[in-house]
């Protein structure tokens, strides 16, 4: 039962910081080195885990479970009342999440070569960073959650403030509140929940908010779980993020460097949705059933509305911002449809939302490198300076428009295949949705690539050394779950079946 | 009473305070009797050293049951033991802030007093600590206010802090008049000044008219105490006196004087007023006028983080913010739950320490600085990042960051507020509705540390550091202050992690106190 | 003697108390404002002791309290007015309006 | 037949050892792509074979991703249709494949071209052989972003990218709709298995309104896949691409694909009277329309364009009218023959270094001795002349139309018959007669690579026809709906007349171009000179383009507008007034502050006062 494994994977990026500590601040090159070898010990852990697992290792044994703080004096009627304990734990879901996390994590390191002044500082935040979200996504109770949860915040709140474009200070501050005030709610969720439970272990709030007549400290009526969901649905719903609460995204996005912005919307994005899975649909199932309609409208008006803004935009930045907030409608797509095709969509378009928007910024970030803009008014050729990199940003587009064969369609079939069979009249307002990434994507990835090229960007070089391993990994990955989705699929199946009305 | 009943009191339980009013008394006599030339910061260690003493003596009586002596006006009680822990363990910081205190025009001929009248202000929180009559209460409390006047007054020769010390006085009167007026009420209701003789006459109370009464007594009291814990109503003095005392004086009064603050309300409050029954079913009177509290406390909480966010100086700054603190304080004390002293007494010590190590950065900055103006945290990391991360940590405590202490209290009291039914949900959003606006000013502190540019003089410094030279900052640090940063950082971060240290201490020590009504 | 009622007592520091707290919220010279605070503290001390004397349990205690408020009025005073000196010396003024450098 | 998977990979193949090496190989490239084609071209004729011998289709799957208890499959299947299909689509693939080895020659993305035209095929022959919806979709959408890719693929020409982004987003509209479509029956039928879809139709078990609503959806997806009326407009714009990828995609295979989707679902299309009148009436619609339009370009390779689109029309239909056979069958013959016209036009440009406008040509019968009698073979063979392929699978759709009753499309398609020999015979004489209408440089005759395909296709226009003829027996018609009543009959006897009508018609159109091109003894602008406006609605495609231009692009972008307006005012909006609020509260929070003394103890003061107020008011408790 005891096993340290996950322990390890969660903080052995905490090595790196402490090594970094004692390095000199100019020593870019072995600060660079240290900050990409640092996050490969989580890398190699989470697919031993991912292997063994496909191998047939039972994944309960990686849970942990240490005594952490117990509140009041309770000790002598119950030990477990009111105790909070440091436990990990792995299934399906989290498993692929901290694969995706990990691996991301080391791409991000190295696309954050482009990274130009203080190092030593951009590293140490980062390798926290990885260490939250690592965390959040193998925590096994709400508090321990929440910790790792905010510990993201911090480095965050930096990264952008510090290292960001020209607004970074703005883009930091709304990144703070907006997100202060999720979790926010969150934390008040997590609190009444423990308060009137007095545990916070999710799988023990599942039992005991399921089963009629539990014995808890003080009851909690249905009326209360309805608020209790809609607080996590608004507080996961601006880190997702669900279209009224989404500036402070974009604005990450557009400032934020894009090796960080890999992260933020690969990984961060993510949280969102995990816990509105985790424990919006974990552990109020009939509330979640009631709001399904609402969540699937909110899905479908993410969709359209970020497409069609993203129709607009002339900062490339600013197109692919919008375009996560229309994914990530997808997801809500698939929760609301509330039934197994819908969910397993959802999660699919996590990870694969995951994958393709990492590829995307990362270009964007070897482009910016070279032109030193992405307004696509200002580009346009770049096949001409740059065929491959211009030739992936082509597949990454492909993919995130659900090309077949890409990971992209099959998370988006799945979810509609989910939300026809509930509500087909909004599924086919929501196929909208599907033309216009198309027309959206295609509008500024070929305004960037081709048409006649400016001599201005003739002789800028293409993608070189370090530069290929990300994108070569994600297309890859891409393709894999796009042919074989069976790598995705396979860990979800306990999981779906266990969900969904 | 004659000489063999005086001696037949348990005298050893009040040994902690033996112990800092014999030091203060020494203090007095060498400051008087020593060579002007004489260094009066040896003093200071002297003084220390006497705290710690009485730290020790504390820890040594917490096995004892609890008793009470001279007639129950000195009760000995968990509840007394845990925050005399609190009180002297602040005054232990403040002391080390205060050696190395040393201010523009110098500390002349009353660096002394600086010194004993720490002491016996913090004698009078520790008796009202353990005190059993109003009287000795009251006694306490003025010792602790009258000391802290002076304190606040010590810089003659400067304006600022002249002005201080007379709005402290002034409000101080003025709350103590109202305070006293309504203990009188209550006095003419029972007719003992003994708290829990009167918790004893007050459960028999049934007379309308003299609920009525106690009801206005209660408000008169709560107004009276609500300045030393600087809530609302009474809580404007705080943002003058805190920017105008010299910086371990304000360190004082928002760690020490507040925790005092606090005993003070827990002690009345409980003793007196949980014992009314009111209603037909006789609920205590307390309980009936919880949502009074839990409107002050809300108060508290939204004046003091809105204002902070136009603060330019730092003390004033930090002024709201204690003023908030004590806004969320008072939510786990509207709350009444099972675990209201476990939080108040965390909260308490976690505010402890990032409060008095964000004082220490304070006074290291604005002395070399000589100005409180926020603009002059710009590029602190470029000049001592240490300095820098460790007011970082300060900062994230105060705001209530996972992995920092000041988390973990704001758990506890929330925990509080929502396990008691009904749940305290408007309270309990106030508070962190109220936090996330902390962020605000709390990162922009940070904000000025990390992304500005330094400028000015720090500027210089610097360009010193970047050719290589030792900066300011870390030449010289002077030892109390270090001390004083590394030991309140430390804490910081090990109660935000292993909290349940503190929590063991509590639950196998002092048993839920239940022995405080006894 | 006993002729006169508790009430009339009470009334009195009540009002008393009320014309203290008055002067010590609207006087402009700061030795009133002290003066005016020592008016609300003898309130308290007439409650005291009409309490300690007709109250429903009199006891000796109510007095006994009176003694202690006074004495540490008196001493609350004497550092008020010290604290005065202080700022008369350094300001050439006792207008309690005066004392405003701090705000906001 | 088990080992047709291997058809498609071998092409996959190509297309992945281009993109890696092809850099390395330049021109050499052309062998890959040819030897790989070549080999599936082999298979598929292998499997056809057997497939003549065998009647029993072949079908092979695989669970490909699990759903809960769902389970999606993937796979191939081999019946009649799609065995011929494989040919088909190998063949012409093939002969691209060489003849582009001549046409692109010299271009510095010459293995770029070759990996593309991989990727094509290689989603082309997928899709053939999928045993089911969703794997039908699937490659449905890769065959697509390969003709996106190779009609951009100057993609430094604006007009080309504009094309390319035109042809994925509009048949992207057409592909919802099958998704939409299959998504629906799925959930009726409870799988993606054509064969299982059938049953459930055969069975009943699915409503009448949901067959038709389903049946239509996908042919929406086939409308926009074969550049049917309203989405047609794409097909034209796509000859921006080289001319080779014309004759393979946008002639011979991707085009055709909306046609053989609903030909494979036809069992379901057989069921709804509605979804086969719409079938019939766009497809009829659509043959005239373009035909129409084709009269009046000027642009060698749109005029094919149209032509290919009214030659759709007539599949579909033929397909709506019951005709499964004679559908099929002009699918084959036009696969050949269009095949064979583009390459020769493609021969011409060649040879004329990039000119397209038939205005500007004339008199190349002389200078192209091969590319000319090939192209009027195609042409014949396009306009239905007796004995030539396009004669008897155009006879049999009129056969069809006419037999099923749709007396009124009978005529449209007579019409369109007409239209079609005039325009193509048109289109001839003004390119290969009468003298040049401009300095065409010097002119020679494209190399072997480009013309022995022409070759191989000219003799398959001729010939192809000969498989199902209602003289010589029509074994291909009886062989296509062997064991498979739904398909309808192998031959459907129609009057002897049709054939005469047909026939008829075609001579009558062409003898009218005639009379105005090569004879001038009727002055071109006889007509357009009575019609100016006619002309100028017809010359300008009916003004379609400008229509969606106006209506949906603009529709879209205000929609756009719409929303920015709201996110600046609405969601930023809601911010800021929070923001402000909250530092309202805290400058008069500060602004009370005002350093008075008394105005402390006052506050105190009220505050006090108001709690005992309310305390008063209430008369004691709260709780």
């Amino acid at each position: 039962m005891n096993s340290i494994y996950l322990s390890l994977l969660v903080l052995s990026p905490l090595l790196g910081i402490v090594l970094l500590a004692f390095m000199p601040k100019t020593g870019e090159k072995g600060i660079k080195l240290v900050g990409v070898l640092a996050t490969l010990p989580a890398t190699v852990l989470a697919l031993l885990a991912y292997f063994s697992y496909q191998g047939g290792k039972d994944l309960a044994d990686y849970g942990e479970k240490v005594r952490w703080m117990q509140f009041g004096s309770f000790g002598q009627l119950d030990p477990n009342l009111f105790t909070v304990y440091y436990e990990l734990g792995l299934d399906g879901f989290s498993l692929l999440m901290v694969v995706l996390t990990a691996v991301l994590a080391s791409l991000a390191a190295l696309a954050s070569f482009h990274i130009k002044r203080e190092w030593k500082g951009y590293f140490m935040l980062f390798l926290l960073l990885e260490i939250g979200m690592l965390g959040v996504f193998t925590a096994q109770n709400l508090i321990l959650f929440f910790l790792f949860f905010e510990i993201t915040l911090i480095p965050m709140f930096f990264l952008i403030g510090k290292w960001g474009y020209f607004n970074k200070e703005k883009a930091a501050y709304s990144f703070l509140v907006y997100n202060g005030l999720g979790s926010a709610v969150l934390l008040i969720v997590i609190m009444v929940l423990f308060a009137k439970t007095g545990t916070s272990n999710i799988e023990a709030l599942k039992v005991f908010l399921n089963t009629e007549g539990a014995q808890l400290p003080t009851p909690v009526s249905d009326s209360v779980k309805m608020g209790l969901l809609i607080a996590l649905l608004i507080a996961f719903g601006v880190k997702l993020p669900i279209f009224p609460l989404h500036s402070w995204m974009l604005r990450v996005h557009v400032e934020a460097p894009p090796s960080i912005v890999m992260l933020h919307s690969g990984v961060l994005l993510k949280i969102g949705a995990y816990g509105l899975i985790r424990f919006g649909m974990g552990i109020f199932p009939e509330q979640f059933a009631e709001l399904a309609v609402l969540i699937a409208v909110l899905g479908v008006v993410n969709l359209l509305y970020g497409a069609f803004l993203a129709f607009i935009q002339t900062d490339f930045k600013m197109v692919l911002a919008y375009s996560s907030i229309s994914h990530m409608g997808i997801v809500l797509i698939g929760l609301g449809a509330n039934n197994e095709a819908g969910i397993q969509g959802a999660i699919f378009q996590v990870v694969s939302h995951g994958l393709i928007s990492a590829l995307l910024f990362f270009l964007v970030s070897v482009l910016y490198e070279r032109v030193h803009t992405t307004n696509i008014n200002n580009l346009g050729g770049l096949a001409k300076g740059m065929p491959l990199t211009a030739g992936f940003l082509l597949a990454g587009a492909m993919a995130s428009l659900g090309l077949p064969g890409m990971s992209g369609f099959v998370s988006e079939f799945m979810a509609f295949l989910g939300l026809f069979r509930e509500m087909p009249i909004l599924a086919a307002v929501g196929c909208i949705g599907i033309i216009m990434t198309a027309v959206y994507l295609l509008r500024a990835v070929l305004a960037i690539t081709y048409g006649r090229s400016d001599r201005q960007y003739a002789g800028i070089s293409d993608l070189r050394s370090f530069e290929w391993a990300p994108v070569l990994v994600l297309i890859g990955l891409i393709v894999l779950i796009g042919v074989y989705p069976a790598v995705l699929s396979q860990p979800l199946e306990s999981i779906v079946l266990g969900l969904g009305g | 009473m004659d000489l063999e009943t005086l001696l037949s009191f348990e005298w050893s339980l009040m040994t902690p305070e033996f112990i800092v009013l014999i030091v203060a008394t020494l203090l007095t006599l060498l400051d008087l009797f020593l060579p002007k030339k004489f260094n009066r910061n040896h003093l200071g260690w002297i003084g220390l050293a006497g705290i710690l003493l009485a730290l020790v003596s504390v820890f040594g009586l917490i096995g004892r049951d609890p008793g009470s002596i001279l007639y129950d006006t000195f009760r000995l009680d968990s509840f007394a033991k845990a925050f005399k822990i609190l009180l002297l363990a602040g005054s232990a910081l403040v002391f080390l802030l205060a050696i190395d205190y040393e201010p523009k025009e110098g500390r002349g001929e009353y660096r002394g007093e600086f010194f004993y009248l720490f002491l016996t202000a913090l004698l009078g929180a520790m008796i009202m600590s353990s005190s059993g009559d109003l009287i000795t209460l009251f006694v306490g409390l003025e010792l602790l206010s009258i000391s802290s006047y002076i304190l606040a007054g010590l810089r003659k020769t400067n304006v600022k802090t002249n002005e201080s010390a007379m709005k402290y006085v002034i409000n101080g009167s003025i709350s103590t008049a109202i305070l006293l007026f309504g203990m009188s009420y209550v006095y003419g209701i029972t007719g003992t000044t003994n708290l829990k003789a009167m918790a004893g006459m007050l459960s028999t109370v049934s007379d309308p008219q003299h609920l009525y009464l106690l009801g206005l007594a209660f408000f008169m009291i709560f107004v009276g105490l609500s300045f030393k814990i600087a809530a609302a109503p009474f809580h404007m003095w705080a943002p003058d006196v805190y920017e105008g005392s010299p910086t371990p004086v304000t360190a004082f009064l928002s760690v020490v004087s507040k925790t005092a603050g606090f005993i003070i309300v827990i002690r009345i409050m409980l003793s007196i007023f949980a014992a009314v029954p009111t209603g037909d079913e006789g609920f205590p009177m307390l309980f009936a006028l919880q949502d009074y509290i839990g409107f002050l406390a809300g108060a508290t909480m939204i004046i003091g983080n809105v204002v902070a966010l136009r603060q330019r100086n730092i003390k004033r700054l930090f002024a709201y913010s204690s003023i908030a603190h004590a806004g969320y304080i008072l939510v786990a004390f509207t709350a009444m739950s099972y675990v209201m002293f476990d939080s108040i007494w965390f909260y308490l010590l976690a505010y402890l320490f990032m409060g008095m190590g964000a004082f220490a950065v304070i006074q290291l900055i604005t002395a070399k600085e000589g100005s409180e103006d926020i603009s002059h945290f710009a590029g602190l990391y470029q000049r001592s990042p240490v300095l820098a991360v460790t007011m970082a940590i300060f900062l994230l405590s105060l705001a209530g960051i996972p992995g920092t202490a000041g988390f973990i209290g704001k758990l506890n009291i929330f925990l509080g507020a929502l396990m008691v039914n009904p749940s305290h949900y408007v309270l309990a959003s106030i508070m962190i509705a109220t936090t996330v606006v902390s962020y605000v000013y709390y990162f922009g502190i940070m904000t000025q540390m990390f992304f500005r540019p330094a400028a000015g003089l720090a500027r210089a410094e610097a360009a010193a550091t970047v050719q290589g030279e030792v900066p300011a900052a870390r030449r010289r640090l002077p030892t109390g202050t270090t001390a004083v940063i590394i030991i309140c950082a430390a804490a910081t971060i090990l109660f935000g992690i292993l909290p349940q240290l503190a929590f063991d201490f509590l639950q196998s020590n002092f048993n839920q106190f239940i022995d405080f009504m006894q | 003697m006993s002729s006169v009622p508790i009430t009339a007592f009470l009334a009195l520091a009540l009002i008393l108390f009320c014309i203290g707290l008055y002067g010590a919220l609207t006087k402009r010279n700061t030795i009133i404002v002290l003066i005016s605070i020592e008016l609300m503290l003898n309130a308290v001390n007439i409650n005291l002791v009409t309490f300690s004397k007709y109250g429903m349990t009199p006891a000796i205690t109510g007095q006994v309290f009176a003694v202690f408020v006074i004495a540490v009025a008196a001493a609350e005073v004497a550092v008020g007015i010290a604290i005065l000196l202080a700022l008369y010396r350094n300001r050439r003024t006792v207008n309690i309006d005066e004392i405003n450098t701090m705000k906001h | 037949m088990e080992n047709a998977w291997l058809i498609p990979l071998f092409p996959l193949l190509s297309f992945v050892f281009l993109l890696l090496f092809g850099r390395k190989l330049k021109e050499g490239s052309a062998y890959a792509g040819i030897l790989l084609t070549l080999a599936s071209l082999v298979f598929s004729v292998i499997v056809l074979v057997e497939r003549m011998a065998a009647p029993a289709s072949y079908k092979a799957e695989a669970v490909w991703l699990k759903i809960g208890e769902l389970e999606l499959t993937a796979g191939f299947e081999v019946n009649q249709l799609n065995a011929l299909m494989l040919v088909i689509v190998s063949l012409v693939s093939f002969l691209v494949h060489t003849y582009s080895k001549g046409y692109m020659h010299g271009d510095d993305r010459f293995h770029v071209f070759y990996a593309y035209l991989g990727l094509f095929t290689f989603a082309m022959l997928g899709l053939v052989l999928s045993p089911n919806l969703l794997q039908t979709y699937i490659f449905w959408e890769l065959v697509g972003v390969g003709s996106f890719l190779l009609i951009g693929f100057y993609y430094f020409k604006n007009e080309a990218r504009a094309a390319a982004k035109k042809a994925f987003i509009m048949t992207r509209i057409g592909d919802v709709g099958l998704l939409i479509g299959m998504i629906l029956l799925f959930w009726q039928v409870g799988s993606f298995e054509y064969d299982e879809i059938f049953a459930a139709v055969e069975a009943g078990s699915i409503s009448g309104t949901m067959i038709t609503l389903t049946a239509i959806l996908i042919f929406i997806g086939a409308v926009g896949k074969s550049g049917q009326f309203p989405l047609h407009t794409w097909l034209p714009d796509a000859m921006e691409g080289p001319t080779p990828v014309s004759a393979l995609i946008h002639a011979a295979t991707m085009v055709a694909a909306g046609v053989y989707l609903v030909a494979a679902t036809f069992p379901l299309f057989a069921a709804s009277e509605t979804a086969m009148m719409t079938v019939a009436i766009i497809g009829a619609f659509t043959a005239i329309f373009a035909a129409s339009i084709g009269l009046a370009q000027t642009n060698i390779k749109r005029v094919l364009a149209y032509s290919t689109v009214s030659q759709l029309g007539y599949m579909m239909l033929a397909l709506g009218s019951a005709g499964y056979v004679a559908g099929v069958f002009h699918l084959m013959t036009h696969a050949f023959f269009k095949a064979l016209l583009f390459l020769a036009a493609g021969s011409v440009i060649h040879a004329l270094h990039h000119k397209q406008n038939i205005e500007e040509m004339g008199g190349l019968w002389k200078k192209l001795p091969l590319t000319g009698p090939l192209f009027l073979m195609g042409t014949l063979a396009i306009s239905g002349v007796p004995l030539f392929s396009g004669f008897f699978s155009k006879d049999e759709i009129l056969i069809a139309v006419w037999a099923h009753g749709n007396y009124f499309l009978f005529i449209l398609a007579v019409i369109a018959a007409f239209f079609t020999a005039f325009y193509m015979f048109r289109l001839f004489f003004m390119v290969f007669t009468g003298e040049a209408r401009s300095p065409l440089g010097n002119v020679q005759e494209s190399p072997a690579t480009m013309t022995m395909p022409m070759v191989v296709l000219g003799v398959l226009a001729v010939v192809a026809g000969y498989v199902n003829t209602p003289w010589f027996g029509t074994f291909l018609g009886d062989w296509l709906v062997e064991g498979n009543e739904a398909l309808g009959h192998g031959h459907i006897e129609g009057p002897a007349w049709i054939m005469i009508v047909a026939t008829l018609v075609s001579l009558a159109g062409i003898f009218l171009a005639y009379l105005m091109y090569y004879k001038k003894s009727l002055a071109r602008d006889w007509f357009t000179s009575r019609a100016p406006i006619t002309y100028s609605i017809v010359r300008n495609k009916y003004f379609i383009d400008e229509f969606y231009n106006l209506s949906v692009v603009y529709a879209t972008r205000s929609v756009s507008l719409f929303l920015r307006f709201i996110e600046l005012f609405l969601v930023e909006g809601l911010m800021k007034l929070v923001a402000g609020v909250v530092s309202l509260l805290g400058k008069s929070g500060s602004r009370f502050q005002n350093g008075q003394i008394q105005t402390y103890g006052m506050a105190a003061f009220l505050g006090l006062a108001v709690l005992l107020l309310i305390f008063a008011l209430t008369g004691g408790y709260i709780g």
